[in-house]
This record gives structure tokens, sequence and C-alpha cells, in this order.
């Protein structure tokens, strides 16, 4: 491993200017990629998953803004750089694909000027030449017929094929960094069997580093070396893939594996995380999850759990792993029974 | 897109067949009789009755409509009651200066219109942003012969910079031409920029939250060539629907602004038509109009479906 | 086709016998009408017993909720019969329909796009209760606020807009809804497929539970076979607007019999890190449905096609015991 | 989540009206070009109202010993050809200008939100080949040439022109209340209100009306204001408002003569059209923001 | 898209560079006044007539006929003077003089009237005029299936009789001593039985007269051109050609007068007249004109048949306020059908407003609530007139509601009897029979109040026979007062004509017809 990675989160807060209230919705986002590995950040929606990847782009929304935290990319800080450096990184050191193959392609150029248009951008190149790179990379993600396809307008192909194109589009600078954001949620399971596999076989051949981002644990399995899973802004367990399924640490992660169905197993009832994710404006202090955590303790509301490494490779934001935990609990029992009917401060709308 | 062009033109048929019932049925109830017209205080009654036999104003509706329609399907929209010309050569006579008038409003309304909505949109919230929307909302709401009689009282009576009114045929004296049909065309310019700036700005906002824009940032494209590459022409597909409808009500609405300016075209026509109940010209006139407004509908199709691909002419209807 | 010709030990609650429903593309000209059609659902029979859960899945534009739509009626069906406690329900007036409302219900996908948004939770199910006389006028408040309660809301969500609901607390008032005329049937169309998965699994608990509780029976139309195996007892499996294969559960995800079953089941990814099986990979996409394949609608995809699946129409005939399959190789 | 908050919801159960009601007027309020509209139409319907009350001088009474006087503080905004006070007028124009938007966009909803409703919901033969062809064949007349047409016939005076109006602004409700009514009719919550056995008047009235309502009132807004500047065209022809009544369109027509000599004629009439048609288009669009979050 | 813009931006910058380039000479011109190489006509006050060989003539609305035999808008006439000769024309002070007929004789039965005829006179096609020509204008007038306006005009002649080539004899059923008069207008007007024959109803389009000016080409509501008529029978005319263009908007047509894009006016604002006499660039003639402009009050209706209330109406209006807010002194009170300029005109003055009396008799008629709608024109000058009436009779208790009425359907209303009170003039005839005989002789065409009196009718029937004028004078006076005392029409105002021209154009005829007579016109 070479003296940095490819890329580093460090304490990453991102937050949104609303009319003149400031809403936080990253705290403290910590994760790194290395050189040739796949990372999936992976929790429900709202849970910041998307806004992460934005960040690393620099492709937050006008109102967004990056309050606190590094984003080091081959050590080089991303959240100083001006909108023009950046856009001499995007689309060439790193580049991205998008949830909705549909509507993430300009319905009036033709595929081919698409792909082109990036490489022209990025290598100096002739016009002919990049269109000849674009065949090239249709027909690298597997593409039947390139050469005609070039000249197809993107409503002419299926979601996969336009989800191929895609990758295509991303790829044609040979990339550093891939960040994926739920390339295959808006596919049917045979076809995003088609792209998963497309997408392994192209790490290789690219020696890319990846960021996938994506709700499905399912997916997680198939394609990721480390696995960071988000909560409501926040990191609550960071882990190397297999020790993640085998052994999930935090509550969220464990409810969160346990509550999919399994075609393997028989459940009459399936076991549940109770409640909803908390409102970003109305956060509990302390853990985030406190509200809906079978275990929480009086402490999980008022204090942040710090992310502590419970094993190898393996981290989990919560309480339960810290030295502290017993008289945590301990602590709880004497509160409650003081006060036996203190309600939680759940809020009532999401 | 030849069952496209089959369905459009039957539509296009029944359309007209439609237009022209309405149309004859209100001349037909305007009160006023144009024998009357024609001949004036000093005529006798037996001599309006010959007239109005002549005219066949004297048939029953219903044979007097089937003989327009007959006539007009033959290329015949009769003569003029006031003058006797033929109502398809004043037509001919009328057609090019609104023309010319349409295509200068339309030149100034573009020459505005792109930079205002485009600059509105991609700095939006700014001072900019408000200045253009005011500006815009401030064009939609400006009566026409209000904006009109402003530019006269200014440029002609005060400053004395430019004629009053007036027209001369561009093929005539090409110069002077432009020069009198500047103030008409920018008084339905500036009311025309002014919606289609609107109309650009939220096509263009919304165009610019799409996800494929978001690709071109993600390919590392500055904002010019996005706005320009890629947002551009897709906000440009409805703004151009506006326009084309726009031009439509132009080539026969501009009845004011003609009306201000003395500009002999079509719509100074129309009025003095209805005012005079010269019933070949207005009817003759509206069938024009109807037309023109029919016809530019199907082509800002066409060019709907080459500006985007998506849009195939398979003739449904919406 | 024939109909089932099941011995009923169990009373079948639905019977569809040949159902299609063709949707004509284009108008043509004014002069001829096209003669294309998209044909979502062609030719489909199968029945559904009191008190079972008879899940219906597959990728999509197979016609699924299509199907869901044309069996209630709300999509009239271009062909076949639907049988509702033997009525043919198809043929019903208005009138006979909106009766028939209290007994199938539907619920369906988008917890934001299914509720009016102008209305007041209460109001909406008042409204319903009222409209069917499902209780006198005095009791609706509390028939209503018993129903919130049921599906897991509180009684004063009764005053609330849609809006201030999250989607699972949404999709839960779409049950309230459905259960509010005490029916017999409710068609699940992706119910809970817009949820997240730990809200997903209440509502899919949510489910069971009030099937329990008021011998519900459900048609549960889903694209996620995980979702569709934990709550059916049979399940259906479609693809291009024809039912390929139908059986009991375990028979279907212990031995699929049909290569597009086969491939689907493969194709999910495990959450687990055990040692990854061989993949059936299929190539290509689903064909569209404006111009479906000749023969077995499968073989362009099909790694087993051979020259009859392009040539005839396989059978949808009965294998084992319970256990259906529309294949020329089985 | 629904357990353990009984408190909380009972604290807000009085006021969801209000919050959405306030969320909205916040929207509104954010938009200061309308809320300076909002307050300038108030304005004006408050004067024309009070106008008895507020005009200094009779606005048909005339003195020809003061003809063409520029304004002064007598006659603020001056006196006219035949020695009547502008400022009056003008107020009294209000009157005219306001009811004229109103009146013939009360028409137009009237005819056009059934018509737009059925033939939305029911499609079929009528809605494709008579009410649609019709509606085309209606737009497909230059809209000023239609309603001078009409108030031709109808003969001249504001009740007229308001009628012509209307009849000319009604084809544009009834395709969009229609294409509302098509787009929300394949929404699930009508599909759910039929699969739960509502009648279809029901749906309609009930069920999709309100979920239109939106943009019908933005549409409405702004149908006001060219109501108005149709009216004041109409009139600035000789066919809309009868002397002497004051009609800004008239004072205008009547004024354009005198630019010259007294171009406060003119010009005063004519920036109240403006402002009153300005004031209602701000209003408009900040309806539109205030109905539909999502545009800002 | 870029280069479309490029485009669009290059387009604008240049049709800029013309709009400037053309309004700083525009301005050059008026300014320094010399521009030699102007083509353009800017000139204002001085000198360049010799480069300028086109008159061009601004006209209050666009002559929708160029046929005298079809013509019954006003606004022809006004074309007509340059494309046509009249057989006989009035002079200045409105006396009768020769024009295509060099001398005339009535019999004593005053049925037959002899012409002699102009000889070496051709028309524009080369047809040479003659009595047969002659002879074939007046049967084309006759002729019922033609249908023309002047039928009404000349319906009297029973025969027009070819005495020789240029000698021609009309004989009339029945003496009519307005005879001559008539063939000062329209009716006296020869087009060419040639191009006639050849162009049927065509010919108005292509006139073909024996004027000074020949037809060139016309673009409806847009101009009318005419060049010299190089065959002319009389001195050809100064100017070569003749650009006649429609300004239906009077300050329009004023300003493009001021800024010199038009040389002369046929007709101008009232409100204007003062602001053109100061102008030291313009020449404003002013002349009484025939007409008399009023109300028609339908007799036959409530409140008309009540004579009272007609009076008070004539009592209550204060004309002189209105020919001084409204006409600006452009026009002068009427109180019978006869303007100034004519000699029958009556001698006696009538009360100008009498508010007392005009309620005192309202008061006698019996009625209360008196009520009426007057039908006018839209108008700027009719809607202030009326509105200034309908406050002098609410004054009197008369409450008078007012309706604009387009030309056509008060043409309409009017002939239908569908009106209680309309606002229409008459434009006038140099022969005072023009101006009464048709409105108030009981069943004439145009007696649209209904009037019935055989005393005025008497009175009409014997001035058409006595052809003295002295005798007709006194004629005419006591129809004045009588029709002043039933007042079956509301006399208002005579205008008084107005020809606004640079200063540059000299030789302007100025006859009360108000026509603009183009033959004597010249540039200075």
């Amino acid at each position: 491993m070479s003296e940095h990675s490819q890329l580093e989160v460090k304490n990453l807060h991102v937050g949104f200017q609303k009319k003149k209230t400031f809403t936080t919705i990253l705290n403290g986002v910590d994760f790194s990629v290395e050189k040739g590995e796949t990372l999936c950040i992976v929790g429900e929606s709202g849970c910041g998953k998307s806004l992460t990847s934005l960040s690393v782009m620099g492709l937050l929304p006008k109102t967004g803004k990056v309050t606190e935290g590094q984003i080091l990319f081959d050590g080089e800080d991303l959240t100083e750089k001006s909108q023009k450096q950046m856009s001499k990184i995007r689309g060439n050191d790193i580049s991205m694909i998008f949830q909705e193959p549909m509507t993430s392609l300009n319905p009036v150029h033709t595929v081919g000027k698409q792909i082109a248009e990036v490489v022209q951008l990025h290598e100096k190149i002739s016009k002919k030449k990049a269109m000849e790179k674009a065949v090239d990379m249709l027909k690298l993600v597997g593409i039947p017929s390139p050469e005609q396809r070039v000249y197809s307008y993107p409503h002419e192909l299926s979601g996969g094929m336009r989800q191929r194109v895609m990758i295509a589009m991303a790829l044609a600078c040979n990339p550093k960094l891939l960040i994926a954001d739920e390339p295959t949620t808006a596919l049917d399971v045979t076809i995003q069997a088609q792209i998963l596999d497309l997408m392994n076989s192209l790490k290789n051949d690219f020696d890319m580093s990846i960021v996938m981002i994506t709700h499905d644990l399912g997916v997680v399995s198939e394609v990721a070396d480390k696995v960071l899973v988000m909560y409501a802004g926040k990191v609550v367990e960071y882990s190397d893939v297999k020790s993640l399924f085998n052994n999930p640490q935090h509550p969220y992660t464990k409810g969160l594996i346990e509550s999919i169905p399994k075609l393997t197993e028989e459940t009459e009832e399936l076991p549940i995380i109770p409640g909803s994710v908390p409102n970003p404006d109305n956060m509990p202090r302390g853990c985030r999850f406190a509200t809906r955590c079978p275990h929480a303790q009086p402490t999980c509301f008022n204090e942040v759990p710090p992310l502590i490494e419970t094993e190898s490779n393996h981290k989990a934001s919560c309480w339960m792993f810290d030295q502290r935990w017993e008289e945590i609990k301990k602590e709880g029992e004497a509160y409650a029974s003081r006060k036996e009917t203190a309600a939680t401060t759940e809020p009532v709308r999401n | 897109m030849v069952s496209f062009i089959l369905r459009r033109l039957g539509l296009m048929i029944v359309i007209l067949f439609l237009v022209s019932i309405i149309i004859f049925s209100l001349v037909n109830v305007l009160p006023g009789d144009p024998a009357l017209l024609v001949l004036g205080q000093e005529a006798t009654p037996d001599q309006i009755e010959a007239l109005r036999d002549e005219m066949g104003l004297n048939d029953p509706l219903i044979v007097q409509y089937f003989n327009w329609v007959v006539d007009v399907l033959q290329g015949d929209f009769g003569n003029s009651i006031r003058d006797n010309t033929a109502v398809t050569t004043i037509l001919m006579q009328k057609i090019p200066v609104t023309l010319e008038l349409t295509v200068l409003s339309f030149f100034f309304a573009i020459l505005i219109a792109i930079p205002a909505g485009i600059i509105s949109a991609s700095r939006k919230g700014t001072a900019w942003d408000y200045s253009s929307t005011l500006f815009a909302l401030s064009g939609v709401s400006v009566p026409p012969f209000f904006l009109g009689i402003l530019f006269i009282f200014i440029f002609a009576v005060t400053l004395g910079w430019l004629p009053p009114s007036g027209y001369v045929p561009l093929t005539e004296d090409f110069g002077r031409s432009l020069l009198l049909m500047l103030m008409p065309a920018l008084t339905i310019g500036i009311r025309l920029s002014a919606e289609l700036t609107r109309m650009l700005r939220s096509s263009l906002l919304e165009v610019l939250q799409s996800d494929y824009i978001r690709t071109g940032y993600a390919k590392g494209l500055l904002e010019k060539s996005v706005v320009f590459g890629h947002a551009l022409r897709n906000a440009l597909i409805p703004v151009i629907t506006v326009s084309g409808l726009q031009m439509a009500t132009f080539l026969g609405g501009a009845v004011i602004t003609e009306t201000i300016f003395s500009v002999p075209g079509l719509g100074q026509l129309v009025v003095t038509s209805i005012l005079t109940r010269d019933f070949p010209v207005v009817q003759g006139a509206v069938m024009f109009m109807a037309f023109a407004v029919i016809l530019i509908n199907f082509f800002v199709d066409i060019l709907y479906s080459v500006l985007d691909p998506r849009i195939k002419l398979s003739g449904g209807t919406k | 086709m024939q109909a089932e010709k099941k011995p009923q030990q169990q009373q079948n609650l639905l019977e569809i016998k040949g159902l299609k429903k063709y949707f004509p593309v284009g108008g043509g000209s004014f002069f001829k009408k096209d003669n294309t059609y998209v044909k979502a659902v062609d030719d489909v029979s199968f029945y559904v017993k009191q008190g079972e859960t008879l899940g219906i899945v597959g990728e999509s534009g197979c016609g699924k909720s299509t199907m869901g739509r044309a069996i209630l009626q709300l999509q009239t069906p271009t062909e076949g019969e639907v049988l509702f406690e033997g009525q043919d329900i198809s043929k019903f007036k208005p009138k006979q329909l909106r009766e028939l409302r209290k007994d199938i219900q539907i619920i369906f996908q988008d917890p934001f796009g299914s509720l009016n948004q102008r209305m007041t939770v209460g109001a909406m199910l008042s409204e319903i209760v009222r409209v069917h006389r499902i209780v006198p006028r005095s009791e609706e408040l509390t028939y209503v606020q018993k129903l919130l309660k049921d599906v897991g809301l509180n009684p004063e969500h009764y005053w609330r807009y849609p809006h201030e609901f999250s989607g699972g607390q949404r999709q839960r008032v779409s049950i309230a809804r459905a259960l509010a005329v005490q029916p017999k049937l409710i068609i699940c169309d992706e119910a809970v497929s817009a949820l997240d998965v730990s809200v997903q699994a209440q509502v899919l608990n949510l489910l069971q539970k009030l099937k329990r509780k008021y011998n519900l029976t459900y048609i549960f139309i889903s694209h996620d076979l995980s979702v569709v195996k934990h709550i059916s007892d049979r399940v259906g499996v479609m693809y291009l607007g024809k039912l390929v294969e139908l059986s009991d559960k375990h028979g279907i995800y212990k031995e699929p019999q049909h290569p597009y079953t086969q491939a689907l089941f493969s194709a999910i990814p495990d959450v687990s890190v055990q040692e990854k099986k061989e993949r059936m990979m299929l190539k290509g996409d689903v064909p569209s449905p404006l111009n479906v394949p000749s023969g077995c609608r499968f073989h362009t995809r099909c790694p087993l096609a051979t020259e009859q699946c392009k040539q005839e129409i396989p059978e949808f005939r009965e294998t084992k015991d319970g256990h259906k399959v529309a294949c020329h190789l089985v | 989540m629904e357990q353990a908050t009984e408190a909380n919801v009972k604290q807000k159960i009085p006021n969801p009206r209000v919050e959405m009601f306030k969320a909205m007027m916040g929207r509104f309020f954010q938009n200061k070009l309308a809320v300076l509209g909002g307050f300038f139409t108030f304005l004006l319907i408050f004067m024309a109202i009070f106008a008895s009350v507020i005009v200094p001088h009779d606005p048909i009474e005339q003195n020809y010993s003061e003809i063409m006087m520029s304004p002064s503080a007598d006659h603020w905004f001056g006196t006219d050809e035949i020695g009547r006070d502008i400022f009056s007028r003008v107020i009294y124009g209000a009157q005219v200008s306001l009811q004229a938007g109103l009146i013939s966009v009360g028409i137009a909803l009237a005819v056009g939100v059934p018509i737009g409703l059925i033939s939305g919901y029911y499609r079929g033969f009528w809605d494709e080949f008579v009410i649609m062809r019709f509606t085309d064949a209606m737009l497909s007349f230059p809209p000023l040439v239609l309603a001078l047409a009409l108030a031709a016939v109808l003969g001249a005076g504001l009740e007229n022109a308001m009628i012509a109006i209307g009849i000319v602004l009604t084809p544009n409700f009834i395709r969009l209340i229609r294409a509302e009514v098509i787009a929300h009719r394949e929404r699930e919550y009508v599909e759910a209100g039929k699969a739960s056995g509502l009648r279809d008047w029901r749906i309609i009235l009930i069920h999709i009306l309100p979920n239109t309502l939106a943009p019908i009132m933005v549409q409405a807004t702004l149908a006001i204001a060219s109501a108005i500047i149709s009216e004041a065209s109409l009139s600035y022809l000789g066919l809309g408002t009868q002397p002497p009544d004051p009609s800004w369109g008239a004072m205008l027509a009547d004024g354009q003569g005198y630019l010259s000599d007294a171009p406060w004629i003119a010009l005063f009439p004519g920036i109240f059209i403006f402002i009153t048609v300005l004031s209602i288009n701000l209003f408009g669009d900040g309806i539109r923001d205030m109905l539909d979050p999502k545009l800002k | 898209m870029r280069k479309l813009f490029l485009f669009a931006l290059l387009l604008a910058f240049s049709f800029l560079m013309v709009a400037c380039s053309s309004a700083s000479s525009s301005t050059d011109g008026n300014d320094a006044s010399e521009g030699d190489s102007d083509n353009q006509s800017e000139d204002s006050s001085s000198s360049n007539s010799e480069s300028k060989d086109t008159l061009v003539i601004g006209l209050d609305d666009d002559p929708p006929q160029l046929d005298p035999h079809r013509s019954s808008a006003a606004v022809d006439r006004q074309t007509f003077q340059s494309l046509y000769n009249k057989l006989i024309d009035i002079n200045e002070n409105l006396e009768l003089e020769p024009e295509l007929a060099t001398d005339w004789n009535i019999s004593d039965d005053g049925l037959t009237y002899t012409l002699t005829l102009q000889e070496g006179v051709t028309f524009h096609d080369g047809t040479d005029f003659n009595a047969e020509a002659v002879k074939f204008n007046f049967e084309r007038m006759l002729d019922p299936d033609f249908a023309s306006p002047r039928a009404s005009e000349v319906n009297l002649i029973e025969e027009v009789n070819v005495l020789g080539d240029y000698e021609v004899e009309i004989v009339l059923s029945e003496p009519f001593a307005p005879f001559l008069s008539v063939l000062t207008d329209r009716a006296g007007m020869m087009v060419s039985p040639t191009a006639v024959e050849e162009l049927g109803d065509d010919f108005a389009n292509q006139p073909v007269g024996t004027g000074p000016y020949e037809f060139v080409e016309r673009v409806a509501q847009s101009k009318i051109e005419l060049t010299r008529y190089e065959g002319y029978w009389r001195e050809k005319p100064a100017i070569a050609n003749v650009e006649i263009r429609p300004f239906p908007d009077a300050n329009v047509r004023v300003t493009n007068l001021v800024s010199g894009e038009l040389d002369l006016l046929n007709k101008i604002a009232f409100k204007d007249i003062e602001k053109l006499k100061e102008d030291p660039s313009i020449t404003l003639l002013e002349k009484d004109a025939l007409g008399y402009q009023g109300i028609h009050l339908n007799t036959e209706v409530e409140p008309f048949t009540n004579k009272n209330i007609r009076q008070a109406i004539n009592l209550a209006i204060d004309r002189e306020a209105i020919t001084r807010v409204v006409f600006h002194g452009g026009a002068v009170p009427a109180v019978s059908a006869f303007a100034p300029s004519s000699w029958a005109a009556p001698d006696f003055e009538q009360p100008n407003a009498d508010v007392e009396a005009a309620k005192a008799l309202v008061e006698e008629s019996g009625l209360t609530d008196v009520s009426f709608t007057l039908k006018i024109n839209p108008k700027p000058e009719e809607e202030q007139m009326a509105q200034m009436m309908q406050a002098m009779l609410s004054e009197v208790g008369i409450t008078m509601e007012i309706e604009m009425v387009e030309f056509g359907t008060m043409l309409d209303q009017l002939s239908t009897g569908d009106f209680e009170a309309v606002r229409l003039g008459w434009s006038g005839r140099t022969d005072p029979d023009g101006n009464a005989y048709r409105f108030f002789y009981t069943d004439a065409p145009n007696n649209y109040t209904n009037y019935s009196n055989p005393e005025v009718d008497g009175l009409l029937d014997e001035a058409r026979t006595v052809s003295v004028q002295e005798e007709r004078k006194a004629m005419y006076d006591q129809l004045s007062e009588i029709l002043w005392d039933d007042a079956p029409y509301i006399f208002l105002y005579h205008e008084r004509d107005y020809k606004a021209m640079k200063n540059y154009v000299k030789g302007f005829e100025h006859v009360a017809d108000t026509m603009v007579r183009t033959e004597s016109v010249y540039f200075e």
C-alpha cells in the first residue's frame, strides 16, 4: 500500500442553508478507500450517503456547503479546490455514475457524442478520435454493435444499456476513482446482475477504486471490499465486508440485516427496527439511533458515541463497545426507576 | 411520419371547417347591412334590395355558407364589399407587411429573451435575476397600445428621432422600411421577449435541475459549457412551442400595434373590415389567420421532433 | 386455456380464466385504426383460495400491475373471465361494481401518489365508510380511529394531511383505506417496494397480522422475490404478460422449473458472504411488449432455447401436484 | 414511532391547516415582488370600492374653463379635453377594469371548469371530436380579433365586452383543466378512489377538482391581468365601456390625440393599467410559488 | 446555438446602424435644410422643390372606390378630382364654371338642358371624349342593374340625346333647379366608356377618366399612385406625380405633415388648428364648408313624439361651448341645414342656449323622467361632444345615454328606424336642395326622423321648380324657420374646412366643396 489512500475523507460536515437556518446533514464522516478497493456506503434513504458522494465530486447544490473536514484525493484536499480545478478532476480522475440511467443522459444528444465529449474535454484529441474512443468504450461495456449504437439517442436504449453507456462515459478517461450512486436500483434483478458483473470485471481491468452507494445489502455483499454503514448523517459502522455480514456490531446494522426477508430462511414474522429516522432539524444530541435502539440508555441520547474498533478492520459507533457500557447501563436503570414515565423524544413527523 | 402528417392534415381540415363555421356565423350575425354600407345614405330601398340580391345576402344562410365554402375551396375568397377588390389580392398585399413586422418583432424578442433568460436562470436569486424577472413581468403587463403611444411620445413627439408611423415596403426602400418598422416591432418585440424570457427562465431552471446536467458537471464540464452545450437546447424546446403559437397569434393579432402605427397589415385589415362590415374580407382574413396558426403549429410540432429525438411523430393527440 | 379444475377442498375466492388486457398503441390516422397492441396481459389463468396469499412476481413491464388492475376492473379486461365467489365480475354494471369494491380492495405502490394530498386522512377514510354505509354516522369517528389503530397509527392522525406522514406511515394509511370497507380480498400492488428496508419489514409484519386478524386473502404483486417468498403461500412468475410458472412457494423456490424462474432466483444477490454460487446470467434485455417474440416469449434470452421454443407457444401445464409451468423443456 | 408520542401529537393537533397556511404564506412573503404586487392589487381594490370617498371631483363633471390643465394641486393628474379631473376618472376607472377582469374570468371559469372536468374525466368521442376540436378552432383565432368580432356582434358596452372576453378566455381554461384532470386521472389516488367504490362525480368534485385548484388559480390570476388589458383594448377601439363612464382604455384612446399638448391625459390611465396588470401578474407569480413549493 | 446567437447579434447591429443613419439624415434635413442628395423629401420649409416631383396627400380615410358612379363615401371624391373632370365646376365663390361642358342652356320649362362639350379631350386610355361618352355615362348611372348611388341624383333624367359630336341634350321628367349643381359632383364625372366595357366591375380598381392625372397603382389602405396625364386637354399640372395615402388617425396625419412625409392634408383634427396656424412651415387654409352636423330625433318614438321635448333639446344645447371646446373654433353653431357659405343660409339668429326655457318646455311636455339614448360613432370628438351634451341635457332634466355604434350598424339602424336619436350630419351639397329635400321631405330616402310636414314638402317642391335664386332663398328661409320650430333634427354646427399643407405647396384652390384640386398645385 502506498503512502496515502486513494481517497480519504476526514471528519466531513456538510449542511444546507435554508432561508435563515443552517441544517447540518453530514456530521463527521470518516472513511478511506485504498487503491483498487471497493467501498460500499450503505444506509436507508436520507442517511446522507448520496450527499457524501456529491461532496467528494464537489457537486453539492448551491445551498449546500462543506463546513468542516477534509476530502483527500491522492493526498490533495478537494474541499480547497476551485470549481475550475475540480472540473479538471471530475470525469478525469474521479468519475461518477448515477441511479437513474433514464434521466442521467442528455436526451437530445447521441450517446456517442456524450461519451466523446468527456474524452475531448480531458484529452486533447480530435473529434474523430474521440468518437472512435466512444465506440471502443461501448464495446468494452458490452453493448452490441457499438459502431451503430454511438449514433443512438438515449431513449432508444433500454435502462440496462443506458447504465452501460453511463459506465462507458465514466471510464472513458481511465479514472482512478469511480463513484457509483445506486447504479442498479432502478434496474430489474436480471439486469442488475449483468451490471454488477460488468462493474466487477471492469474494476480489475481499469485498476481503479470504487465507492458504491447503495441501500441494498445484497448488492453490498456482491461487490464490496469494505462497507460503511450510515445512519442519519453519521457513520455507525465501518468494516470489512466479511466481518460485517458475519458479525454485525451496531444495533442498526444488525436490525437492518435481520429485517430483510431471506430466500433461504422461513420466518413468520420479520424482526424489525421500530420507529423511523429522526428529522434532521430535530436530531437527538447523542447517538442518532438512540430513538429506535432497543439497548438505548440515557447516555446514548445525550452523548455522541465514538467510532470504536471492535475487531480488526471493524469499527462501530456505539456505546455498547465502550469500556463504560456497564456503568452507562446502571445509570440508565437508576434513571428509569426514578422516572417511570420518561418519554423518549421521538418527533412525530419525518 | 406519414401517418402523422395524414392525421394532422385530417385534423387541420376539421379545425378549419369549424373555424369557417364560427367565423361565418359570427360575421353574419354582425349588426349592419353591408349593402347599405356600399350604397351609403343616398341609396334607395330598391337599390339596396337589388344589391343584396346581387351579393347573395338574401339567400338562406346555409346556402350562403355553402356557396362561400365552394368558392373558397376553389381559391376564391370573394371580393371586398367595400372596394370590390378580390380578397386574395388584398391578403397578398397585407401579408408581406405583417410578415415583416412579425419577423422583426421576433428578431428583437429573441435578441432580448435569450440572454435575459439565460442570465436570469443561471444567476437565480441574484439582482440579475430579479431585474430580468421584473423586466419580463413588466413587458407582459404593459398594454401594447400604451407602449406604442409611449414610444411615439418619446421617440417621435419629444425627441423627434423616428417617424411616428407609416409604412414603406421593404422592396421600395429597405432602410426606411426598417426604420418605420422599428417602433412597432419593438412594441411587439418587447412584449414577446418578456413572455419568452419567463418561459426560458422557468424551462431552463427546470432543465438545470435534471440529472443529465449533473452528469455534465460530473464529466468535468464548466458551467458555461453545461448551460450552452446541454441545458439550452433542451430548455428551448418548450420555448419554441410558445414562440410558434405567439408567431401565429401575431400574424393576425398585431391589431392594436398596427392601428397605432398605421401599419397596413392584416391586423388593421381585420379591424377595419369588421368595423365596416366587409364580410368577405373578414372571413377571408380570419380563415387565413387560422390557417397560419394551424400551419405554424404543425411546423412547430415537426421542429419539436427534430430538436427532441425522443418525440416520434406518431400522431397521438395529447 | 382451460380453467383450473382442481378439486376444491378450500373454496376458490377468485378465479381468473384466460384474462387478457391489450392496449392499443397510437391512434392510427383518422382513416384507419392502428392494429398494434401492447399485450400487457395475455391469457392468464389462476385461482386464489380463501385465506391464502398468492404472490405474483416478475420484472418491470411484465404486466403484473396491469393484471391487478384488470382483476379489480379498474381497467376493463380485453377478454377473459374474472370470477369472484363464482360471479363473473367482468360483466358487472357500474352499480354492481361499486358494491364489489366492498369485497376487493387494492393497495398501491406509491405512498405519495395514492393519497389525496388535499384531504385529511380522516376525511378520506370517513368518506369511504360513509359511501358504503359500513357503520352508522355516529360511529364513524370511532370506527375510523379504530382502523388507524389497527394499522399502527395514532387515532389523532385522523386530522392529519398525508404530507405530514413518513412513507411508512402513508402506506399504513393506504392499508387502512383498503381495510375500511372490510374486504375479503386485497390486491397489494408493489405495496412495500418504495419503502426502506427497515420500514418494509414493519409493513410486511403488519400485513401478516391483519391477514390473520381479519381472515383476509391477498394477491401480493412485487418484483422483489425475497419479499414475495416471505409473505406468500403460492407464487406465480410472470414474464412478458404471461404466467410462466405457478406453484406453492416451496415448490417454486426449492425446485424452480422454468428457466426464467431459475435465472431470476440466481440473479438475486444474497445478503451474506457465503461462497458465491454459480450465476445463471441472462443475456440481453426483456423484449418490448409491443412486439413479443413468437413461440415461447422467453426464447430470446433463454440459455436452453430450442427450435421448438421459437415456434410453439408452450402450454401452461401441471407438472407436479399443484405446480404448473409453461416450458417445452420441462 | 407511533407509540410514546401521544403527548407530542396532541400538542400539534389543532394546527395542521394553519401550519400549511403558514408555510404557504411564508413562501409568498419570501417573494418580495409578489408582496409588492399583492399590496398594490389590494390598494387598487380598495380604491375601486371607495372611489366615491377618495376622489376630489366628480369624474364626469365638466368644466370648460379648465380644459387640458396640467397636473396641479387641485387636479393631481391634470384635466382632460373637456375639463374633467383625470385623477378622479382614473380612480373610478379602477372599478371598470377590476370588474372587467373579475367578471370575464368568472365567466370563463364558470363555463370552462365544468366542461374541462367532464371532458378530461370521461374522454371519448365528445371530448376528442367535439370539445377539443372546438377549442382548437377557437384557439386558432387571434384572441383580440375574436374578442373584437364578438364584441361587435354583441354591441358596444362593458357587459358585452366582458362576455366577449370571457368567451375568448374559455378555451384556455377548458384545455388547462382538461389536461390537469387527465394527469390526475392517472394518479393512484384517483384509482384508489375508484377502487374504493366512489361515484364519478365524487371523484371529480371532491378529489380531482381541489387538486387542480392551484394551477387554475394561477391561470385565473394571470387571466384577470390579460382580461384587463383586453377590456382596455376594446375600449380603446370603442367597443368597451361607454362614455361617460371612465375606462382606462377609452381615456388612453382619447388622450392619444393630445400627446404633444397634454400628455398627462393619456399617460396617467396608461400608467394605471400598467401598474394594475403588473401588480396582478406579480401577485399571480407569488401565488404560483406559494402553491407550488417545488418551483422555487 | 452560438452561431445562431452571433448571427442574431450581427443582424441587430446592422439594423440599428441603418436606423441610426436614416434617423440622423432626417434630422439633418430638418435642421440645415440643404440635403441636396436627399431624395426623401424630408425638406421642411424651402428650396429643393426641383428634385421633388411627387405631391403626397394625406387623406383621413382610404377611399373605397375609384369609380365615381359607384362611390358612396365622401373621401372618394378627393381622389376623383385628380382622375376625372366634371361637366361643370364650381369656383371659390361657389359659382358654376365650365369644365368639360363649355356652355349650357336650360329650356324655359326647366326640363331640357343642352350642353356644349369641350373638344379635343381624351380619356387616359386614348378614347375620345364626346357626346356619345356623356350619354354612355348617364345611362350607366341610370342602369338599375348597376345600382349606382348616383341614381338618386339623376333619376329625373328621362332621356339623353346626342345632338352632335360635342353637343348633348338632357331631358328631365320634371323641373329640377339643382340639376346643374349635381353635375359639379360625382354625377358629372365622366368615365371612359371603352374602359368600362372592357373592365366591367373591375373598373373601380383601374379607373380611367379625363382628369389631369392618370391612375398608376393602388395598394389598399396604403396608397394610391397617380401620374401626370401627358395628353391632358388643359395646361398640364406642374407636379409629375400624386401619391394619396390614407391616415385614419388624425394625429398620425398631422405628425406626418409636420415631419415632411406628407405635403398636404385634406382634413385635420380641430384641436390641431392653433398648433398648425402657428407652425411657420405650414400653410393652413380655412373655408366655410357646405355641410351641417346634428342629431336625428326619431319623431315616431317616445319621447320625441313630443314636440316640446324636441324643442327643449334644441334650446338646452350650448352650441357655442361645443364649437369652442371640441372644435377649437373650427366650426360655427348651426341653426339650419344651410351653412354660412351657402346663399340659402338664413339671416335670422336663433338663441344659443336657454336653459330656463328648455326646462319650461320639459315641464310643459307633461313627461317625467325623460330619457333617451344617443347613438354616436366611436370617434374622440363625437365622444367629447356627446358627453358635453349629456351634461347640458341633464341640467334641464333630460337623461341621455350614449351608445357607440359602428357606422355600418348606425346606417342600418337609421334605415330600419331602430333608434331614438342618432348623431349624424351631412357633408353638404352646393345647391341647398341637396341639403334639405332628402332629409325633410315626407318619406324621402334619408328622412330618418320620419318627419312629415305638408308645408315643408310644399316649400321643398316649389324651390326645385323655381330657378331664380332670390325666390328660392325666401322659401329656404321659411323652411329653416319651420324646421327650427319643429326640431325633428337638432342642428348643432357647421364644420369649417381646413386644408393644411407645407408652405412650399402653392396654387391650391380652396373651394367650399372641400375637395383637393390637384390640377393647379405647384411647388415653390
